[in-house]
């Protein structure tokens, strides 16, 4: 008898959750909010939740209000394609907010892709992401851009002749800019002279920043996420290197300098968007986020939110909630004003946008300039 | 040359924090010849503790001697309440169960940790209060001795000593003797078995405790999972110098740390864990039972 | 040398600096009913272990029939006849009484892995055919209406039984028993020499046997080797074991009333 | 052919089950069934190791990713057969994948099966990491980027058949070995290692044979596990996805064959019924209520769900209590 209990409570909550509610448009979204990649997914998370806050304070979309199911994916590639297929077969939502990593993505799009649901992936930046299918896409730049970014950034404006790269093996984002930014650094006349790799979750670097110092490179190209930044940042400057560090948007976050202290000043990465824009976009986002949760956005934050507006703004547009009419709604998505820039969705589905160089210089992010592709 | 040598600081000092852990699975293991798979979580608590406790002091940002005895007492305490309170819980109800379940609840508590720490301290990572200043100690060419890896290295060879002292010069090290070879006899000795297990969970837990201190001074940023990666290579090491042997772990953790520093060095950094992993594999093979561990043939 | 069975060849056993056992020499002939006899920690399970190859010798080596069994695996020996019991009952606890002499009878089995998953007329042959064999030998000791408990659920005396059992399964030259008779009592140890005698007839075995009680050895023994601090200290038929000067000190020296 | 009748029946049963679950459920609960039957081939292949054999292998991962890998490969670059026999074509790989593990856990299972216990435990933990390390620098199969664009059957009842033949062959593979003298040799390895010797088991053949075989189910997992996400990268095959598959096998019961396959749908569906829970707390608790409960069992019901009995003996019991 009280296995039986015990199997009922189990099922229940598997059958739970069908329900359609009428006056509501549901929109789905997964994220990592544990496991590994939990800070970045909770960063996108509150982003899109600002989004979907704001739209129902001005009353919606139709007239309807929009709500939105976040599940978990724990980081792993097979949580995501179920939480996907339940957010499509059980909640039933007309679209689908995508996580952060490009895996994830890979993983679930193809299901959304399926069951024709339009899927927008916030921050997934490699370039297979968006060629799964035609509902699938996002509204982030992708890997060869940021990297061929930081490539003409670091010949042009820095001058830089030798530089090392220190990649995230472990991150298909890390690896995917640093391989095009070595191959244009070589292009433009520059030499790579060492190509070094660490995995997320180390805390020890010293052994490739060793490496890297007996080569005496004119700059380093360390493509990780601010979470390992700042404690290379700080170990860079412990050995005594003093060459400038160049990363991606993922260095774009407060805690990269809380956590590398004076170490990161200085140094420069590619981003979305500066903060110090007057653009009314940016600094009400700015705004209203530190209201919210008391922190300055980051550019997963910033993705998110942009993500959720361009697919809300493409609801509304669209002359009824059927799937196709919402995905070519975004397709036709054309100078979104964003946070992260104006947005404008290519054929291939892909976010056309400029990139910001940003020196990091204590809290504050100083905007040095803006690479258009 | 310049480079070689610090190489070798760098890869002592990386294996004196590995040595740390490694200590704490040792110390368990030799007393209940279990994988605490926990213990690194306990590490994260202590981290978290010392965190929150600066926090609430207000001196995160007050380096000196006396926030760092604050910070390591608060830490030790923590972990050993933790690690008692596992002990309690988790394990001693197990204790005449089969091996593989006592290991299955360990990962089970160490998920526990891991996950419940995400919901409490959030999964975003914090930055550790600055306890100490490092200085350089002294500095040749372009090698330069710092005072924090000497720190590690020499609490860890003190820890060390003290255990040995403590487990074949003290009364109680006599009991954990007795009980670690055998438990039902020892306790016919008159010797409390759960007393001394539970003794035992304190001293390995307050390793942690310093450990995560010192780590978080060195490294200044912890998170819920700060725990996963240093733990596994801390407890392949304990297994690599013979676990449940003290002096064996810190052995271990050492050649764990410098191969991984030479490998990354002289070899290639993207295969750095791949070969770390092929040692233990091949020290494994021609000793079965860890560096400095007895093999010991089974009596028929 | 036709008659010889097994032979130990100045086997000497040291563990670190402690010889447990020293340069002993014994031949055990076909068809024999030898003992191996000797106060506490005299060396006897050591030998034991040197003969069956849980232990390499450190210098000497065992013959098998006059082939030395020098380097080779227990299992490897076991294939080669020789079989043994253990001294601590190591049944294989968790399987039946039946699976215990199944087991046993593994080196004879001559079907491969896909003959198993194909189930092929041969591997069924085989398995009933081993079956058969196995319930056979458990009725001599009258352990057949027990085959499918499991082994540990047998009382003490039993448990010895079907370890006789499971070495006599493997279709051994020699059998070594370890104490058999360890924690019976008399009647029980006296039916059981009585079995072991007419086990080795009807299976034209030979036997040596480890028995602390002396009493017990002289009664079916044909040859007795004693054994003290590891050597050799007499051999020879019972009578002439009984009456040695130094069988009976070594004896006195730890225990009273031989 | 009276080999084939059991089996038979078992795939036509399962397909007929298949062919009620198309209908009945809805895309979501047949993702889920699919992700079950990969991990009880998992759980069933583990067990032949750490149930069966009472070895102690934390590198199952490592196995799964090679026959993932090699199946992911294969049906990208070759195309052997015709489309209209695709279905044979996926089996052909999936076997592959299966040698490929299977070759695998020879090489790691010659030199290391004489460590025991917790030794063995880690060098297996390393050969799965290592694995792992590898797979993140091949660039020919995409590294830390995986493997995308996998085919897969595109409808779930074929995928439901499939991996259904998968599980039959798994179970009675294991099953009629277990009920030979190999079975046997390895239970005899599990319970007393000296005493086998004695009996003229070859006890190291014996593990290598259990490992091997154990290694070759877990490659055919991987390959079904690609071809129903259709696309994979190292991170499914890390160090938790090597314990998630051991819980599985303690929680079934170490040497119970129906043991683990409950258990293994348990594992898989516990963490999706608790998603609504979600909605409740505001924050995932999911991973928190499952190590709980791992904890829990492991308290209260030491010998697993099923202890080292089967269902059938389960049922035998019951059935004589309650007469």
């Amino acid at each position: 008898m009280k296995r039986l209990l015990l199997a009922l409570v189990l099922v229940l909550p598997l059958l739970s959750g069908c329900t359609k509610k009428e006056n509501e448009i549901v929109i789905g979204e997964y994220d990592s909010l544990t496991g590994s990649d939990a800070t970045f997914g909770l960063s996108t998370n509150k982003g899109v939740r600002m989004a979907m806050d704001e739209i129902n304070a001005t009353g919606g979309i139709k007239g309807k209000k929009v709500s939105i199911i976040t599940l978990d994916d724990q980081g792993k590639n097979e949580e995501a394609a179920a939480a996907t297929t339940r957010l499509i077969t059980q909640n039933q939502v007309v679209a689908i907010i995508g996580g952060v990593a490009s895996g994830r993505s890979k993983a679930a799009a193809p299901i959304a892709q399926s069951h024709k649901v339009p899927f927008v992936s916030p921050a997934s930046t490699n370039p297979d992401v968006t060629k799964i299918g035609d509902y699938v896409f996002r509204v982030c730049f992708i890997d060869p851009f940021q990297g061929l970014v930081m490539a003409k950034f670091a010949t042009e404006n820095l001058k830089l002749k030798k530089a090392a790269i220190l990649r995230d093996v472990k991150n298909d984002y890390s690896v995917g800019l640093a391989d095009v930014f070595a191959a244009e650094f070589q292009k433009r006349g520059g030499e790579i002279v060492a190509d070094l790799s660490y995995q997320a979750g180390d805390i020890d670097f010293k052994a490739q920043l060793t490496q890297i110092r007996s080569k005496n490179p004119d700059g380093i190209y360390i493509p990780g996420y601010y979470t390992e930044v700042g404690l290379i940042a700080q170990q860079t400057r412990q050995l005594g290197i003093k060459v400038p560090l160049m990363g991606g948007d993922g260095w774009d976050s407060d805690k990269l300098s809380e956590i590398g202290k004076e170490a990161v000043n200085g140094n420069y990465y590619s981003n979305h968007y500066t903060t110090e824009s007057s653009d009314p976009a940016v600094t009400e986002f700015i705004k209203k986020f530190k209201a919210k949760y008391n922190e300055t956005p980051d550019s997963m934050a910033a993705l998110g939110y942009d993500a959720t507006k361009i697919l809300l703004a493409a609801l509304e547009r669209a002359p009824d909630l059927s799937g196709k009419a919402i995905r070519d709604e975004l397709a036709k998505t054309k100078d979104f004003p964003g946070v992260t820039g104006k947005i404008t969705l290519n054929e291939n589905r892909d976010a056309v946008k400029s990139a910001v160089i940003i020196q990091v210089d204590g809290t504050k992010r100083k905007f040095i300039t803006t690479i258009t592709p | 040359m310049q480079d070689f040598i610090q190489h070798i600081i760098n890869g002592v000092s990386l294996g004196s924090i590995y040595a740390l852990i490694a200590l704490g699975y040792t110390m368990v293991y030799g007393i209940l010849k279990m994988i605490n798979f926990a213990h690194s979580d306990v590490y994260m608590v202590g981290a978290f503790a010392a965190y929150y406790f600066a926090r609430f002091l207000g001196i995160e940002n007050n380096p000196g001697i006396a926030t760092l005895i604050t910070l390591l007492v608060v830490a030790m305490v923590c972990c050993s309440l933790l690690g008692l309170a596992i002990e309690r819980l988790a394990y001693r109800p197990l204790r005449k169960a089969p091996k593989l379940n006592i290991l299955i609840t360990a990962i089970g508590v160490s998920l526990f940790l891991e996950y419940s720490g995400q919901v409490v301290f959030g999964a975003d990572p914090k930055v550790f209060p600055e306890v100490m200043k490092d200085f350089v100690l002294f500095k040749i060419g372009d090698v330069e001795l710092k005072s924090f890896d000497i720190t590690v290295l020499l609490v860890s060879v003190i820890a060390m000593l003290a255990l040995e002292f403590l487990i074949f010069k003290t009364k109680i090290g006599r009991a954990m003797r007795a009980v670690s070879s055998n438990a039902s006899v020892a306790s016919l000795l008159g010797v409390n078995p759960d007393r001394i297990i539970a003794f035992t969970f304190i001293v390995g837990s307050s390793l942690a405790g310093v450990g995560s201190v010192l780590v978080g001074m060195k490294y200044p940023k912890i998170d819920p999972l700060m725990g996963m990666m240093i733990g596994l290579k801390a407890f392949v090491a304990a297994v690599l110098g013979g676990i449940g042997n003290v002096g064996g772990a810190v052995l271990g953790a050492l050649i764990m740390g410098l191969s991984e520093e030479m490998v990354v060095a002289y070899l290639s950094s993207t295969y750095r864990d791949a070969f770390a992993f092929g040692i233990l594999i091949i020290i494994l093979i021609f000793r079965p039972a860890g560096l400095l561990g007895k093999y010991s043939v089974e009596k028929v | 040398m036709s008659d010889v069975l097994l032979e130990a060849k100045n086997i000497t056993m040291q563990f670190g600096g402690l010889k447990a056992v020293d340069s002993l020499a014994f031949q055990v002939k076909q068809g024999q009913l030898a003992g191996l006899i000797g106060p506490n920690g005299a060396g006897k399970t050591t030998v034991f272990n040197m003969l069956t190859g849980v232990y390499q010798p450190t210098s000497g080596a065992v013959f098998l029939e006059g082939q030395s069994l020098q380097g080779l695996k227990p299992y490897e020996i076991s294939h080669r006849g020789v079989t043994r019991t253990f001294q601590n009952i190591r049944l294989f606890k968790g399987l039946t009484v039946l699976d215990n002499v199944l087991i046993a009878g593994h080196q004879h089995m001559r079907y491969g892995l896909f003959a198993a998953l194909l189930q092929t007329p041969h591997f069924l042959q085989s398995e009933k055919d081993l079956h058969d064999k196995a319930m056979e030998l458990l009725k001599i000791f009258h352990l057949d209406t027990k085959a499918h408990e499991p082994s540990c659920s047998l009382p003490y005396g039993e448990q010895r039984k079907l370890e006789i059992v499971r070495a006599l399964a493997t279709d051994p030259k020699i059998i070594l028993l370890d104490e058999p008779a360890a924690g019976m009592n008399h009647s029980e140890t006296h039916h059981l020499m009585e079995t072991i005698a007419k086990i080795r007839d009807q299976f034209k075995l030979t036997v040596l046997l480890i028995e602390h009680d002396m009493k017990l050895v002289m009664g079916i023994c044909e040859n007795i080797i004693v054994l003290d601090h590891g050597i050799k200290i007499e051999e020879g038929t019972p009578q002439k074991v009984q009456g040695s000067q130094k069988v009976i000190e070594a004896y006195l020296g730890v225990e009273e009333g031989l | 052919m009276k080999f084939l009748k059991a089996p038979l029946l078992a795939i036509i049963a399962l397909a007929a089950l298949g062919l009620i679950f198309n209908f009945g459920l809805n895309a979501y609960f047949q993702l889920i069934l699919l992700f079950a039957a990969v991990n009880c081939l998992m759980s069933m292949s583990l067990n032949l190791v750490n149930g069966y054999t009472g070895q102690f292998s934390l590198g199952h991962a490592g196995f799964m990713a090679l026959g993932a890998y090699f199946s992911a490969y294969a049906n990208t670059h070759w195309d052997l057969l015709p489309e209209s026999v695709q279905a044979v074509e996926y089996f052909i790989y999936a076997l592959g994948g299966g040698l490929l593990a299977a070759f695998a856990g020879l090489l790691v299972g010659l030199p290391s099966l004489r460590l025991k216990g917790d030794y063995l435990a880690i060098v297996t933990l390393g050969f799965g990491e290592i694995i792992r390390v590898a797979l993140l620098n091949m660039d020919f199969l995409g590294g830390p980027r995986g493997y995308s664009g996998i085919p897969g059957f595109g409808s779930f009842l074929f995928s439901f058949i499939f991996a259904s033949v998968w599980l039959v062959i798994c179970f009675f593979t294991i099953w009629r070995v277990m009920h030979s003298t190999y079975g046997r040799g390895f239970l005899s390895v599990r319970e007393d290692e000296i005493a086998a010797e004695a009996m003229g088991i070859n006890t190291t053949s014996m593990k290598v044979r259990a490992f091997v075989l154990s290694s070759f189910f877990a490659g055919v997992a991987g390959s079904l596990f690609a071809h129903f996400t259709n696309f994979i990268n190292p991170s499914s095959f890390t160090f938790l996805q090597s314990v998630n598959a051991v819980i599985m096998v303690v929680l079934g019961g170490m040497g119970s064959m129906t043991g683990s396959i409950v258990a293994a749908i348990f594992i898989t569906v516990l963490p999706e019924a608790l998603r609504p829970l979600q909605d409740l707390t505001g924050v995932d608790l999911r991973m928190v209520i499952y190590s709980l409960s791992l904890i829990l069992v492991m308290i209260l019901r030491p010998q697993g769900l099923f202890g080292d009995l089967e269902l059938s003996d389960m049922w035998r019991k019951y059935v004589r209590r309650s007469s």
